[in-house]
């Protein structure tokens, strides 16, 4: 299938070459993090950076998060631009504050005087029994709290753009990849994550979700593994007659609810898709978004297919048991059908 | 290193001023606030930490930095602000929330934030370390000058983020002060009780960095100690600790009762006060005659004055305005 | 209008009775938090225990909350029964990691066989221009995460009935209360938030919400501040000849989505008032648990009043524009009947 | 103090046992992850930390812990798990993933929850931290028997719960240990890079207390250091610190490719493996024969193989049971 002149990278590779060049670009980019150095990142995201830039613009750190990330809202104050990293997601608890008071908010606390361009990228999502500290996705933490944008890519075309455009905003930017779409040797990756990408450094709009594949039954709005998911459903609901649209959302800050909206005004039917825990999280805030805004538009209730609000379990029987994939999105649709 | 004449007439000017910016503000802070005070109330409303007792601190720091340098202070940072030079007419005008303010009035007195010169705050304890960290080591990857000062209370040096920052810049090298501004307690608990060292300056020994503690609340000898702490950063050699005895005259914010003081400490305090002591001082060692003295307390005054009356003065933000400045313009 | 035998109590006093009685009840009971002792704390739900029980078991601590609320699930794991406090809920970012990956998880993580029968206390909200480090609700990041129990009292009857439960409960309870129902004499307060208190120990259910309003025409849910907004908008609704029903959510884990859904299928009509910030939190939850449920019951899009999704300013002016409020809770109605 | 021959053969005992151990999960935690490695395969799914070359630091301390005393470990917790006395049929069960785990397959090999030894932990680095305080904090309260010990990697002391943990237990004068296992790796960091001071046992000067630096690996060593620390709580005397040199023989995880080692420091570190070198010190100080080590030896397999058994015979959690024990019963 793979085509001439074909680039197909993994999202890590993807990420790392964002970094590099502009890196090349611009010297006020830098990395600091755990493990970001000599290991070129636990899940390969700054491979190669190290012997190409140095200790000095890579940075290795303690393990004191709320140091080097405080200290990167503070460098960034100061005219630099860190890009950071917190290894898993799972870890925000130890060092949220640098995050949500101070790089979230500094932009406005100032009156816009001090801008704090940033990048916080980080780890998420389960499915290889890391267990409950290690797989969580929580973008609804993030997404939740003002002055952050957040972005989470499906597959490497989109990371490497948005890593760009991420490097490029004068606003902090959390970055959140996923683990099981990177594409590290160790871990099993969805073969959908690893796509075409162009050499030439390039952005992609922060805050625009995409119709990743058009229909007209029923609209699937995912982010991150939860798009794969949907895919791999449209296709056996495809099989079944029924057209499905999905929507990837791409940016979760900014919410691209217009793109959301028109969908689901064409569709008439709403599955949200989430890795995340269910309640007071992104399948809720997807829905809200639709419903308040036109209720006419809906054929049937819109549902959801999320990760149920239990911690996340180590056993795989468990954790397959509760994570989201295509034969729950199809059992929605057949939900919905009977209702 | 001892301050020359120019530089103490500096720290006292700048102890006066900070001194009659709070009592201006004091007293305007009860204003709409009777009979029965309510916090929500009146001109300024909101919490309010006043500094008084502490000016020594911020003077005898802020007179070896310069504008290039950086600063982040704490909920109580109106005498770091004075000291650093933030633009007193914008600061006034932020904490009474205009939109002339600061940052037109979105922050508020516990978020003073002014670029001209490097100054920055968080309310929340010891989370002024790592941005003030991140600003050093900004400057020594950049080969650009400038030192980066962080003010704590002793009551932060137990959040686990002063360890972490001071590692990080010890490890680093970087050109970083923590000061600590020991005022011995933390609201309504002292020292002794939260505090597991009497002297947090020993605690630069786990950085392998210099600490030292300085006594007494005394503007010369806490002029000594940052000059050297700051020479060393500036000379490369990294990071040091000062932590400097120091006292809270008033409530820990304004309504507080107070009721957890032993007796008899407020009025201790009072006696105390540094700025007559560094006034006598200054006599004593022929500094300073008695009109210099007043003339620096008729300007600060006079300066003080005018910067309420522009706060008083100027517009509130449009209400809608609450919704800009999210993100970067 | 207060009659005889009404013993009105302010929120802050309800719940320092309820600890008080269990203290006296149970010597596993202790508190620990910043200025809980000799101040009694900042908020008054302290005041009168050191007196009573010394500072063994009301225990002032250093400012270092991620150690004593680990600490509390330590001591709740060696069959201590802690209430903890977290001075504003603001300050989550410095110790988080101690709250949703120990506190919430370890009866998960142990199977059961860890129990961590703590309370986490902490005031939340503004509207007395404290600024955006020490005015929100962040009710949404709380209940996000499972595996606490969230209440979060409108009035003190509620405030010691929760407070006795949560102590009582084997499981982790974040008890939120809003400051600006407090009852403090420095804070203005809520009038309808200080009513009659029985002196004898009692239990409010956790997981029960209340309707405190019945009407047929919309139903406006709430909890906390939001439900005197809510029940004086319903006043004023009222003249206009519309009939609210006013839901109180008193619990946001569990949440009571029977009593939601039963209330919307009355009415047929939802708003929901929240003051924590609106996108991916609390009102975006309601919304979709009564959408997914069943479209049909519903007349209107369902209408959310909400904190914007900004940091909280400071300025009077500005921060009374973003808050919650009886006008804004009538003009929605309006804007549904627009629609 | 010096072991008793009877606490050499237990400490002897449980470093083979964890040895063995470690070595059937990592031979295990292969099968189905080949030819293609992919964590989330095979019987033992997820990631992996052994502990192979730390055994001393666990026997050495937990000699003098009995049941009712508190231990919280890390995310590479074997070692201690056994030395504590977890049960290791329902260890072994909770690695597999199965009903019959200790806690039915939820926890994993970061979660290792035995409440009959009083032995929690947490993935997270330097959460336990909090925790064994608390247990140390309620055992003071009730003044009931016990210590409570956190062991911590020596990269876990930059984390700031580390230093706020520390000092609250010296404050309250707690019946704690902490305990820093230094394998001088934090993943692929190096101590010296991440730290600004060689020996971490100088920064228990920051919290008033006793600081201690075991040097070696030496489980003798070990023993003696940590029954001083652990009579001083049991007496009432406070908190300690004690850091102990040590070696990680593996990769930080399983399928760690260990690239940023030094070249020859692996086969430095496997001439330094503990276990043969205590066997030649018990059989050199007639502490033990030939064939009483020879029986703990295949005594410790025989137990491995065991608990293996038990765990692969064991069946899978129902999946639904996933919904379950997010609240207490
Ligand atoms: C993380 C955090 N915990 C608690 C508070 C509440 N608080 C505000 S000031 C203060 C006392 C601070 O004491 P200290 O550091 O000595 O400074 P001082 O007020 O004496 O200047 C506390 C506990 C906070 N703002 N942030
Ligand atoms: C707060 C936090 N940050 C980062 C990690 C990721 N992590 C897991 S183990 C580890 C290294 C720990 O080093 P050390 O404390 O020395 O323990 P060791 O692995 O050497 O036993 C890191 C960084 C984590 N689990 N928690
Ligand atoms: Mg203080
Ligand atoms: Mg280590």
């Amino acid at each position: 299938m793979s085509k001439t002149n074909e680039r197909r990278l993994t999202i890590a590779r993807a990420m790392a070459e964002a970094v590099q060049q502009e890196m090349q670009l611009d010297p006020s980019v830098f990395v600091m993090g755990e493990d970001i150095g000599a290991l070129g990142g636990v899940y390969g995201n700054t491979r190669g950076l190290l012997d190409e830039f140095g200790p000095q613009r890579i940075r290795d750190t303690p393990i004191s998060e709320t140091a080097f990330i405080g200290a990167a809202v503070g460098a960034a104050q100061d005219g630099m631009r860190p890009v950071v990293e917190l290894m898993f997601v799972d870890f925000f608890g130890v060092c949220f504050d640098a995050i949500y008071n101070l790089m979230a908010k500094n932009n406005y606390f100032s009156g816009g005087s001090f801008k704090v361009p940033m990048v916080l990228m980080t780890s998420t999502g389960g499915g290889y029994s890391d267990a409950g500290q290690h797989s969580q996705c929580v973008y609804g933490t993030f997404a939740h709290l003002p002055g952050m944008k957040v972005v989470a890519p499906s597959n490497a075309y989109d990371a490497k753009g948005l890593m760009t455009a991420a490097m490029r905003d004068d606003s902090p930017v959390v970055y959140m990849y996923h683990k099981g779409l990177q594409g590290m040797g160790w871990l099993g990756t969805e073969a959908g994550a690893t796509v075409h990408v162009p050499e030439e450094s390039y952005t992609l709009e922060i805050g625009k979700a995409k119709v990743v594949r058009p229909g007209k039954d029923v609209t699937i709005v995912s982010l991150g593994m939860g798009v794969h998911n949907a895919l791999k459903a449209a296709m056996r609901l495809e099989e079944q007659g029924v057209s499905a649209e999905v929507v990837d959302l791409v940016s979760l800050v900014p919410l691209d609810r217009d793109t959301i909206r028109a969908s689901v005004a064409k569709t008439g039917r709403l599955i949200v898709v989430d890795e995340d825990y269910m309640s007071y999280g992104v399948s809720g805030e997807i829905i809200a978004s639709v419903t308040e805004h036109d209720i006419s538009v809906l054929k049937a209730a819109p549902k959801r297919v999320a990760f149920p609000d239990v911690p996340i379990p180590f056993a795989r029987v468990m954790e397959q048991y509760c994570l989201p994939n295509p034969d729950k999105i199809v059992e929605a649709w057949s939900r919905m059908q009977a209702a | 290193m001892s301050p020359t004449r120019d530089e103490l007439h500096w720290m006292y000017r700048n102890m006066v001023t900070s001194r009659s910016f709070e009592e201006a503000i004091a007293k305007i802070y009860f204003e709409g606030k009777t009979p029965v005070f309510n916090m929500a109330n009146g001109p300024i409303p909101g919490e309010m930490h006043l500094s008084d007792g502490q000016e020594p601190v911020a003077v005898g720091v802020c007179a070896h930095l310069n504008r290039t340098d950086v600063v982040t202070a704490t909920h109580r940072p109106h005498h770091q602000a004075i000291a650093k030079g933030v633009d007193l007419d914008r600061m006034a005008a932020e904490i009474f929330g205009k939109s002339t303010g600061l940052s037109g009035g979105r922050g508020g007195h516990m978020h003073i934030f002014d670029p001209e010169v490097n100054f920055a705050c968080s309310g929340i304890i010891g989370q002024g370390l790592g941005p003030a960290v991140g600003a050093a080591l900004s400057r020594q990857m950049q080969d650009k000058p400038g030192v980066a000062v962080a003010f704590i209370g002793e009551g932060a040096v137990n959040q686990g983020a002063f360890h972490e920052a001071m590692n990080l810049a010890a490890v680093w090298k970087l050109p970083f002060i923590c000061v600590i501004e020991d005022n011995s307690w933390g609201i309504s608990v002292p020292k002794q009780s939260s505090t597991a060292i009497a002297n947090n300056a020993e605690r630069a020994a786990a950085y392998g960095i210099p600490g030292m503690r300085v006594e007494g609340n005394d503007p010369y000898a806490i002029y000594d100690a940052a000059g050297e702490a700051i020479a060393r950063a500036r000379a490369g050699e990294g990071p040091s600790l000062l932590e400097i005895e120091t006292y809270r005259l008033a409530g820990h914010f304004m309504g507080d009762a107070e009721g957890y003081r032993p007796k008899g400490e407020k009025d201790a305090l009072q006696e105390a006060d540094p700025i007559p002591r560094m006034r006598t001082r200054l006599l004593t060692d022929g500094v300073a005659s008695e009109s210099e003295l007043a003339a620096i307390e008729s300007e600060s005054l006079a300066r003080v004055e005018a910067a309420i009356r522009f706060a008083r003065d100027s517009e509130d933000p449009a209400p809608e305005d609450a919704l800009t400045c999210v993100f970067a313009a």
